[in-house]
């Protein structure tokens, strides 16, 4: 880069560590609490303020929601679903943002957020409607503050953005009043942040200074496409050429990646407006259960990213600093197996929907034109009746 | 009080925004300025910057977040700058906008109001004179009128600000300052979805809506003083089609031509043409004709009157459409 | 050599790259992995990662980036990785790909191939099952096509990437792996814009195209059984129309039915329809009918197979023509 | 802001001076080499390298645009042009940008580039075919390497990034040969910056690294709309969430704008990839003859920036020292009257199309069905002959 020193030394450290990435470990920017070896360390800006219950309580929400995952899995594999997207690796990511949202708050998913649904006290037995084809979502947004997983990529920041300024109108931002405040987290991955909408998002975050979260977890990969091609320097840095903050954080630091996240909405529930936080992590499986990564990804990186999985630095936490006895390890276990069960069970049981329901809902208010065509259809599936069809 | 279609648009926004704090507007240029046909004028100063939002440029975004705002219990009415400049958020159209009622179950409707400045004659450069509006009407969960004179445009834009669903407004850019006409602001307005015949006839049925509708009416009258009977049809609603009116006159007339600025192919008129020979089969006396753009780009503004559907182009299908 | 479509589409592509340097491949995972359908397989491997491009998740990016390629002289062929992901590149494909030839009077053609793996029945999530022809076929200046089998696979994609004129480049998902067919290299094929009568019959024109066709013929083997002698024409080209084929056949059967998996609502079935209608109008002892996908948002999957057309729906509207 | 500390006081420094830019001087990172009153001043990283026949050569550059750009207004008034798209003021942005480009270089313009195109060699006469209506871009974008004018804001910025993809497939990047290595230059406003094609194009060039300079002329409104509206830091630093240079020049001096923009050429001709410049400068006029700035803007802005009038302070420049006679403002100012008669005879002997020519070029290769449609209506228009019609 011979030519770089003319535009003066300020603008050369804008090509960060790029090309690296995958074997990185997220440079000096990753804001840690708790190392792949399950100690504790401080952080200058960035603190955990909570008690060794609620870690108790994230262990237990990551083994949970690994379990949902491995258990839509093998489903998928049983061909109760059509496809799975997993979120294996990602549990400490998804928790930790989770877990930083108030009631009040309203997340914005991509499709792998499982974790975030558990922490917004979604059913996950609703998430698999969607992946086995018989709804596009079965949960109410507004039950839980939980928005329908998105499939088109990066068109859900924009709903954020909007949403989040309609909070604004709504009078629901920096009053001071904690029940009252209210932030939305955007959900997205690193793929996603090539979109126009995902910068579009920004753009308009920035400029009316909305209460959002835009939280990416970096798995380094979309399908089969690393990081690094989709930018070249670290990606939290995307929101510096935006004007807001952008924070990298250790995505499998269920810890670490609370504080940040908390710190962020508390910014943008009290009205300063939109932060980029990027959860370095990696994506352990597939990208969905269609996905065969042996074709594009070195089982060596994946062996690398193992020694940093996210709950078991946890757990290694919790024994060495005797913070859990065995009986809560063996209680989050069984209640595991009772969440498999309840998921094995009741997928199976999920009601097939009939033809004619396709007709409903596609508007609000029915068209003469749609019911005459609904029951044009009806007549002809009546007309089989009786063939044994 | 006579007014013109800008006018009766800015009225009943105007009134919309009156009768519900939830609406807002949104858009490039909608605030200060008024939108750069000042439809929205004087609405920033009255109802402040949180309810009449300046956007920045950027279309998707502009509908993307009017879909977050919409989730969050508002009546956002968004303004595309032309016709032409649609399309970068036309994936946020097509696969949100449309679909998040149907994907939640009805959970999460989404009443919203897309104002499309649309159609040509006005002398200006390429993407300032289009027609999009098959590529939304054949968009199941869209909701796609357009209005044709000053009284319509003053209700039908509050029938759709007030609708449950997504609604793309067309405006007939043409027309926004062509005709001044009696608005009695008491009334009761047709329903949103009905198309309405404003001219009686026995001869031949002749469909329009929006900028078109002008043209056909003084085909009609022209075609009258050959003893033509013309009976004109304004469909105003394109999706859903109410073609009860349209089949009612066809049944009687026997003949049917409809004309629109859009491209003829996969244009409005191959949908009415279809299902009225679906549904009137042994009444007609000759194919449905259809007159409308031609299979080209909408070209440089010195020759757009000759591209544009015309009187005589109208009356010449009318002409073949009797002699068949 | 037998082939399945899957293998025509990837012999065909490598083909097209052999016999032009300037033709480049690019799109979301097209290289290592060979595109999450395999069918740009092995091609980075063995023409190098400048002309099998992986590129940023950004489908506006893709095609805007090829347009400038296409300036420069190359020929680059984008896949757009399912359908439903096609419209954040809508803008860019119907107001620049479409219409730099016209708008620089030939002087900036546009030689681009835009692949779509399109249609339903894979039992995908939402947008990987969608239609989008009817969108792209209303716009002038783009040509669209479907294959159906693995020979008209291996012998349309090269002649897209031929062509001059950006050609929309639709590819039924479903029948990517369904059947092998013989593939003679040697042969000399159809062009490129032309229709074709696949099975020739006295009673009925079943007109199809893409996923269609398979049930197409299956319904006339199954109509023949009756006694009834259905003509099946594929129309391999959606735009522009090969109509010849078509209003010839219509002439000899006197009835039409018209099928595909997009919505009904001004979908391709409409202008066919409208087009016959016009062309064919003594000759039709009854209305040409269509079978379509409903116009409802394509649902989940476990009720794909009612909401698509199918054997006993195409069935059906024969039987209603044939009985009007 | 109370909450910003907590990110650390590097991030703080991204909220710039936003919400004040229009009066604003440009900030301390504005690149300068003449002041507004006509003094040379030197920059620690940028200097102007030509001789004073190139500065001869500039003065006259801008005044013959701006004569273009006058006489085409007043077409537009007597009724010859339907609109014109006027830039006032932005002369020495587009001069000094165009200027900087070698014959190989390729310019993407948007509307309002008419001195790109003087520069680039077209006959500013092709220029009005668009505005008159006569036809959409009347010159071959191949003859000049300047390409044809694009209303839809922001997707040129695309067309320019594949373009220069191509010149790296070409082996024309970074080989040394000053007559071979080649780049693109993406001109756009400070209002298209926020679409998503704008944001897209960077993500591209920054992948692929892509011989690029995305040359934006900030003249601080779109439409109606001020920049607070599109960025609220200063634009140029938008580049650094993309990882590439961004810069901010004086877009109202020529000198500073050649300079920097040639060293952004080189650094892309050289294989360094993508830079921003921003040109920071005003839009003097309205919008385009049918706009009325007088209703969202104050006239007293407008004389503010009247004061740093991009040809005045060359000509005084000039005059000071000594380095043009009366005799060469004379003779550029017998240019220009030249350069208007030439424009005002031209555009209306410009020919209309005929309806049938609209048939043409739709595509390539012809259609039947098009041929058929075109002899149709040839048909219809021969059934009027002889009619008087
Ligand atoms: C607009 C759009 N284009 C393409 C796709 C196909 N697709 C699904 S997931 C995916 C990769 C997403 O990567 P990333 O954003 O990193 O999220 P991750 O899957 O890693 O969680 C792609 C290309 C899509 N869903 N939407
Ligand atoms: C996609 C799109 N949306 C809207 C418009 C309408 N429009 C034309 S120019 C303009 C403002 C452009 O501002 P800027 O990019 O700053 O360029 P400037 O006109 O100031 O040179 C707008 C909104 C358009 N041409 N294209
Ligand atoms: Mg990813
Ligand atoms: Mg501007």
């Amino acid at each position: 880069m011979t030519h770089q020193a003319e535009f003066g030394p300020d603008l050369a450290e804008v090509f960060g560590p790029s090309h690296q990435v995958r074997h990185d470990s997220g440079g000096p920017e990753l804001v840690q609490l708790l190392t792949p070896e399950g100690e504790r360390v401080e952080h200058p800006e960035f603190s955990f303020d909570l008690d060794d219950e609620a870690v108790r309580g994230f262990y237990r929400d990551m083994v949970l929601t690994r379990r949902i995952d491995t258990e839509a899995t093998a489903l998928q594999r049983h061909g109760e679903l059509g496809i799975w997207a997993q979120l294996l690796g990602q549990e400490a990511a998804q928790i930790g943002a989770g877990r930083a949202m108030r009631t009040q708050d309203f997340a914005f998913p991509t499709y792998r957020e499982h974790g975030v649904a558990w922490c917004k006290g979604v059913d996950p037995l609703n998430l698999l409607g969607l992946f086995r084809g018989v709804d596009q979502g079965g949960w109410d947004p507004n039950d839980n503050n939980f928005g329908l997983y998105t499939i088109v990529i990066g068109a859900q920041t924009l709903h954020a953005t909007g949403y989040a300024m309609g909070m604004q109108r709504d009078g629901a931002v920096g009053t001071g009043d904690p029940e009252r405040d209210s932030a939305v987290i955007a959900h997205f991955g690193d793929g996603a942040s090539s979109q126009g909408d995902v910068n579009e998002a920004f753009i308009f975050a920035a400029s009316y200074n909305a209460p959002v979260v835009f939280f990416c977890q970096n798995n380094q990969w979309a399908i089969s496409e690393p990081i690094e091609r989709q930018t070249r320097i670290p990606l939290y840095q995307r929101a510096l050429g935006f004007g807001f903050p952008g924070l990298r954080v250790d995505g499998n630091d269920v810890l670490a990646t609370y504080a940040v996240t908390k710190a962020a909405l508390d910014r943008a529930r009290d009205g300063q407006g939109p932060t980029f936080v990027e959860a370095y992590t990696y994506r352990m499986g597939a990208h969905t259960t269609t996905d065969d990564p042996t074709r594009y990804r070195l089982s060596d990186d994946v062996e690398h990213w193992k020694l940093k999985d996210p709950i078991a630095r946890v757990e290694v936490y919790l024994k060495r600093n005797g913070l859990a006895d065995d009986d809560f390890f063996a209680g989050v276990q069984q209640e595991a197996a009772e969440l498999g069960a309840h998921l094995r069970e009741g997928c199976k049981a999920l009601p097939d929907p009939t033809p004619l329901q396709g007709f409903e809902h596609v508007y609000a208010e029915m068209t003469e034109e749609l019911a005459a065509q609904r029951d044009g259809y009806a007549d002809y599936l009546a007309s089989f009746e009786g063939e044994g069809h | 009080m006579k007014i013109t279609l800008a006018k009766g648009l800015n009225m009943g926004l105007r009134k919309a925004m009156e009768d519900n704090p939830k609406v807002l507007m949104m858009g490039e240029d909608v605030g200060k300025l008024g939108g750069v046909f000042r439809i929205t004028d004087g609405l920033q100063k009255d109802f402040g910057e949180d309810r009449v939002i300046d956007s920045p440029l950027a279309e998707s975004g502009i509908v993307g977040t009017a879909v977050g705002m919409a989730m969050r219990g508002y009546r956002p009415v968004v303004e595309i700058q032309f016709d032409g400049f649609v399309y970068p958020a036309y994936d946020q159209i097509v696969c949100q906008v449309a679909k998040i009622n149907y994907r939640s179950q009805g959970r999460v409707p989404m009443p919203i109001v897309i104002r499309i400045p649309y159609g040509g004659g006005i002398g200006a450069v390429e993407h300032h004179s289009e027609s999009p509006e098959a590529q939304f009407a054949h968009t199941p969960g869209l909701k796609v009128v357009s209005c044709s004179n000053p009284v319509d445009g003053y209700w039908m834009i509050q029938q759709a600000i007030a609708s449950d669903d997504p609604v793309i407004f067309l405006e007939p850019k043409r027309q926004y300052h062509a005709d001044k006409a009696e608005l009695d602001e008491d009334a009761t307005p047709d329903p949103l979805h009905a198309s309405r015949v404003i001219r009686q006839g026995t001869d031949l049925t002749l469909i329009a809506y929006g900028p078109m509708v002008k043209t056909s009416l003084k085909a009609a009258e022209a075609a009258a003083t050959e003893g033509r009977s013309i009976e004109v049809i304004d469909l105003r609603t394109l999706s859903p089609l109410d073609m009860g009116p349209v089949l009612d006159s066809v049944r009687r007339t026997g003949r049917a031509v409809i004309t629109h600025e859009a491209h003829v192919n996969l244009g409005m008129g191959s949908e009415v043409a279809a299902r009225i020979t679906e549904q009137c089969f042994y009444s007609l006396e000759a194919p449905v004709l259809r007159v409308g753009g031609f299979d080209t780009p909408y070209p440089p503004s010195r020759v757009e009157e000759e591209w544009l559907p015309d009187l005589d182009r109208v009356l010449d299908a009318v002409d073949r459409s009797l002699a068949f």
